[in-house]
């Protein structure tokens, strides 16, 4: 990892020249419904774009598996039906991450994406885009990256780091891909004292989130795991709607639903679409018979999937602590909460229940 | 809220009721509280932040709640007319629930945010509430600070900047809306009303409404809805505060339920015995559409 | 490569197997595709009628034989009715194979095998048989125990008739009381009686069940009392699938991933799973 | 709000014509709209006709997906009040047309594509007449592109110019 220091003129003609060369660039603006809400959109200048004041509504997964994408186009004709598949080569992106728990979002997701079968629709704009994360400073009482072992500083996910320092950002290149990107910008060597003071900005910012919630211990997936059946389940989830909104706006949850589509009698599109465990649809048979019949089950498996069954699975939590999905809850579910109701009974019944 | 603690610990020592559904102190304002021991009745609160439509969980598509025997829900005026919507139509009984009414004064648009009741924190819904001293009740909680609600002028003003547009111009608002739809129906989830078990949009024989979120299907989907809503939404626009996209589905509900008001005299009452009126019709209906 | 893109087949062969169950015998419409493909008996596609959707059931005919796959299903859901809308010569999406399979190779072979099924269930278990029957000296004994609600829900009549004549296999045919025809001559008695009776040793014997949950619910125990080790009985879970690839997060039980790690399990397996299926 | 604003930027050029679906009630418009062809009534020929066994058989969905595969004009006519054959039925669609009405002219809808009204089985001329005056009107306000531009059209070929098929 190098480091480099950017002014902010530095970067602001480093978006101008990425403009200039056709390449999409995508960062939090002011969202035109709300002023106060921020969504990733794409921008032509710099100035269009606002950091540091909070996380945007919707997370960055949009960019690499989109609300709804077709997976292939068919067309019924007298000898058959022909179909062409969605090309999986993507233009090339560079995308600012308003914090690094969304830029770490994308890594996550990358170990089920990667499950023996490449997901090339994922991974083509994965590869071609460049992520460029902001330290994290806007963080509140709902924040909890540091207890799934991430932080407001972490660089997972990341091609680039920039940390605010006196007069610009000090930018840890991470990738070869940011290498690629900051080649020639801003200056190698670094001011004196932007270290100094970067490390305490990182610190001090650590430091909030650090109190919102402790650090989630090692073996908290498998007391989940063990107690699938306690009776806890039955009323944890009780004010939940069951609506998915909060996987909707998780920077992993991943879950999709295939459908077909017409767009005339002829012609169509197959389309991947969002989808999420929290819908009483998600697991119902064709015969009626639905394993997941409730909400207590329902919300059950989001709970074992994120903190359990992922990283039994590929190591990861299925977190990054962003806490969009208790900011965004009617039902007032508090997910670090729960997280922390969860993990003190695992303290206090580390054998499970005697059901 | 000592007389609503008072009362909770009452029917659940009795026995009339197995859960108090009220609200309680939650991270981030006030939340929902299931009460079902009567020891544990001290967290119930009830004040500005109380937004939600706690009828919701009277749906009978909540199994998860159905299980936990007769409730006792805790309702501001304008929630128990969703209670009343769900007699009327026959999903829950009028027997198998006690409604403990609360005396309003207003609630705060963001719930979030707790603050003194100004014209423009107090919720869009509360302009004009009749039901400050609620009509339909087991149970009625007299509050003394609680006097009419200031009026909060924002939805008002956006129906009339609307009425003002031309069809085209009306047509690309609700489009540019429309794109943030992600179609995760949190709005159906969250809606007291909406206790459909197959909903049109997840039929896929025949498929009317595209599962996707693509414009024509965003645009099909919520007009199915909001149309589904005629005479029967209560404006407690726990849609509009559900979606994490911040669509206004609040201005279809009320253009709708004023549409219903204006031309059949029918506004989502608290008399469950008083048949909705897209169920019923008048002869002397006036034809003025009809060619 | 775009791994939601299907093969295109055309329907060679129908086969009305009951009033509401159907047998398509499938071949590849891209020569190169049909003469790579194989697949091991006990894995599943994704069966697409372009418009309607994706459904998921087992490859049916045995992995011995190339160039062409068969599949049976049930009139049930929307894509369902929408094949039983197609005919000969029409063409239709798979995507496969996938999921693990029968370990016939590696752990069967050399043994007695018992192949118990219910209903359409018959589908995934004769794979694994056909499989079995065309490498019939690798095995021991072979018993099949096939059981129907009515002599009309039997499927696959045909080869019932033809493993019936065989010396090499122990076929016990069964309907559920109530359910026979005058002419009946098999067994009247629902499966896990007809087991029992069948006079299966379980020494040495590795047990294939398949059929609705409450027959395999009921069954298992039978077959414990009978000395099976839980190890040595396999079964496919059905659950709701949709990518089979182990990506859209739906099929999991716990921490497996029905599409990924089964659909094939031991009973030990399945016991330790949560029960959530 | 249900001023009917005439529409300045008529798009009348000569050459296109308006597509409009009716859904007509089996008992009373169905004969009526039948009545005019044996009478030989000389009638645009925009207007294909759907038969339904009521008019509250009209579902509001049928309307949208009409308008999203194409149709620039949709008409839902039936019999008049008093007249319907299962009694109240169309007491119960004059209802549910103003509501629908009313949202989809609030959601941008021009309320001038759709049309109600009510032909006994008698009111030959009145169907010609119907017929004639909608497609004139949908004539004057143009092809109906708002719902049209959100149903992708000749999507397949264009993918296929771009390679989109990637063995």
């Amino acid at each position: 990892m190098t480091q480099r220091f950017l002014s902010h003129a530095d970067l602001t003609a480093l978006v101008a020249e990425l403009v200039a060369a056709k390449t999409r660039v995508i960062a939090p603006v002011r969202a035109k419904d709300d002023p106060e809400q921020l969504d990733y959109s794409p921008i032509q200048k710099l100035e269009e774009a606002t950091f540091g004041t909070r996380l945007p509504r919707r997370s960055m997964k949009e960019f690499f598996l989109p609300v709804t994408e077709v997976l292939l186009r068919y067309q019924q004709t007298k000898e058959g039906v022909e179909i062409k598949a969605t090309p999986t080569e993507a233009p090339p992106i560079v995308i600012f991450s308003a914090t690094p728990c969304d830029a770490s979002g994308l890594d996550v997701v990358d170990k089920v994406m990667s499950w023996d079968y490449q997901d090339e629709l994922w991974f083509g704009r994965r590869k071609a885009a460049t992520v460029v994360s902001f330290l994290c400073t806007a963080m509140d009482a709902v924040c909890f990256c540091t207890a799934v072992g991430l932080g407001p500083d972490s660089i997972q996910g990341s091609d680039v780091l920039l940390v605010p320092v006196e007069g610009g950002y000090l930018a840890n290149v991470i990738t070869p891909k940011g290498e690629a990107l900051l080649k020639g910008k801003g200056k190698a060597e670094v001011p004196a004292g932007a270290e100094a003071s970067a490390a305490a900005a990182q610190g001090e910012a650590r430091k909030k989130v650090e109190a919102n919630l402790p650090k989630i211990p090692a073996e908290f997936a498998s007391w989940l795991a063990k107690n699938f059946d306690h009776p806890l389940w039955k009323t944890i989830s009780l004010r939940c709607h069951g609506c998915g909104a909060c996987a909707s706006v998780c920077p992993t949850c991943h879950c999709f639903d295939i459908v077909d589509e017409h767009d005339s009698s002829t012609e169509g599109a197959r389309r991947r679409n969002w989808d999420s465990c929290q819908t009483s649809k998600f697991t119902l048979h064709a015969s009626g018979h639905n394993p997941r019949g409730s909400q207590n089950e329902r919300f059950r498996q989001r709970i074992q999937h994120k903190f359990s069954i992922y990283p039994t699975k590929f190591g990861e939590i299925l977190c990054t602590g962003c806490g969009r999905c208790a900011r965004t809850c009617p039902g007032g579910m508090d997910l670090p909460t729960i997280i922390g109701e969860l993990m003190t009974l695992a303290k206090t019944q580390p054998e499970g229940s005697s059901l | 809220m000592k007389e609503l603690q008072d009362l909770a610990r009452k029917l659940l020592s009795e026995g009339t009721v197995k859960v108090v559904i009220g609200y309680e102190e939650g991270p981030r304002g006030a939340r929902a509280a299931f009460i079902t021991d009567p020891e544990q009745a001290d967290p119930l609160i009830f004040d500005t932040r109380c937004v939600q439509n706690l009828a919701a969980y009277l749906n009978p598509r909540r199994k998860q709640i159905a299980t936990l025997g007769k409730p006792a829900v805790v309702v501001k005026g304008c929630d128990a007319r969703s209670v009343a919507g769900l007699i009327r139509e026959n999903q829950i009984a009028r027997d198998s629930v006690v409604i403990i009414a609360m005396q309003c004064g207003g609630v705060l648009e963001n719930p979030d945010v707790a603050g003194e009741l100004t014209s423009e924190a107090v919720s869009t819904r509360c302009g004009g509430c009749d039901v400050c001293e609620p009509k339909l009740f087991d149970h009625y909680i007299k509050s003394a600070t609680a006097k009419t609600p200031p009026v909060n002028p924002k939805r008002t003003e956006q129906l009339a900047a609307l009425a003002k547009m031309t069809p085209t111009e009306r047509w690309n608002f609700w489009s540019e809306e429309f794109s943030r739809c992600i179609r995760c129906h949190a709005c159906r989830e969250a809606c007291p009303m909406c206790f459909c078990v197959q909903c049109t949009a997840e039929k896929g024989t025949p498929l009317w409404i595209d599962a996707a979120a693509t414009p024509r299907a965003n645009r099909a989907w919520q007009t199915m809805r909001v149309l589904h809503q005629a005479g029967r939404c209560v404006d407690c626009l726990e849609c509009e505060r559900a979606c994490p996209e911040h669509i206004p589905l609040g201005l279809l509900a009320r253009y709708v339920a004023d549409s219903v008001e204006r031309r059949f005299e029918y506004k989502a009452g608290d008399d469950p015995s008083v048949p909705a009126p897209m169920g019923i019709y008048r002869t002397d209906d006036d034809e003025e559409l009809i060619r | 490569m775009n791994i939601y893109q299907p093969y295109l087949m055309s329907i060679k062969e129908i086969t009305d197997e009951t009033v509401d169950t159907r047998t398509f015998r499938l071949e590849f419409k891209d020569p190169e595709v049909a003469e790579k493909f194989t697949f091991n008996a006990g894995q599943f596609g994704e069966y697409s009628v372009f418009g309607e959707g994706e459904s998921t059931f087992c490859i049916a005919s045995p992995s011995t034989r190339k160039g062409y796959i068969e599949c049976s299903f049930k009139a049930s859901g929307k894509v369902t009715r929408a094949l039983r809308r197609l005919s000969v010569g029409d063409t239709l999406g798979f995507r496969g194979p996938y999921g693990n399979n029968f370990p016939l190779d590696n752990v069967m072979k050399g043994h007695n095998m018992l192949f118990i099924a219910g209903g359409i269930g018959l589908a995934p278990v004769r794979s694994v048989i056909w499989t079995c029957l065309d490498q019939r000296d690798q095995f021991k004994d072979v018993t099949i125990v096939y059981g129907a609600r009515s002599v009309g829900d039997l499927v696959y009549k045909r080869e019932l008739e033809e493993w019936g004549k065989r010396s090499d296999i122990n076929l016990c045919l069964s309907v559920d009381p109530g359910g026979e025809t005058p002419d009946w001559k098999g067994k009247i008695a629902r499966i896990p009686t007809a087991v029992e009776e069948s006079g299966v040793k379980a020494e040495d014997t590795f047990a294939v069940i398949c059929g609705p949950p409450i027959m395999i619910k009921f069954t298992l125990p039978v077959l414990t009392k009978l000395g099976f080790p839980a190890d040595h009985i396999y079964t496919t879970l059905e659950n709701r699938m949709k990518c089979g690839l182990g990506k859209c997060g739906r099929c999991n039980i716990g921490p497996t991933y029905v599409c990924k790690d089964g659909p094939v399990f031991t009973a030990a397996q399945i016991r330790a799973l949560p029960q959530e299926f | 709000m249900s001023d009917d604003v005439e529409r300045g930027t008529s798009t009348a050029n000569s050459t296109w014509s308006p597509k409009i679906v009716a859904f007509v009630c089996n008992w009373c418009t169905y004969t009526g709209a039948d009545l005019a062809g044996t009478s030989r009534l000389k009638m645009d020929p925009n207007v294909r006709v759907i038969r339904l066994t009521c008019s509250s058989r009209v579902n509001p969905l049928f309307i949208i997906k009409a308008f999203e595969r194409g149709a620039d004009g949709v008409v839902v006519s039936g019999c008049h009040t008093g007249d319907c054959h299962y009694s109240t039925g169309n007491y119960y669609a004059r209802r549910r047309f103003a509501i629908l009405h009313d949202l989809l002219d609030f959601m941008g809808v021009e309320p001038n594509r759709l049309t109600f009204s009510w032909v006994s089985a008698s009111e030959g001329n009145k169907w010609q007449e119907l017929v004639n005056e909608t497609t004139q009107r949908v004539k004057a306000l143009g092809p109906f592109h708002e719902f049209q531009d959100m149903t992708p059209q000749g999507e397949f070929q264009e993918m296929a110019q771009k390679g989109g098929a990637c063995q």
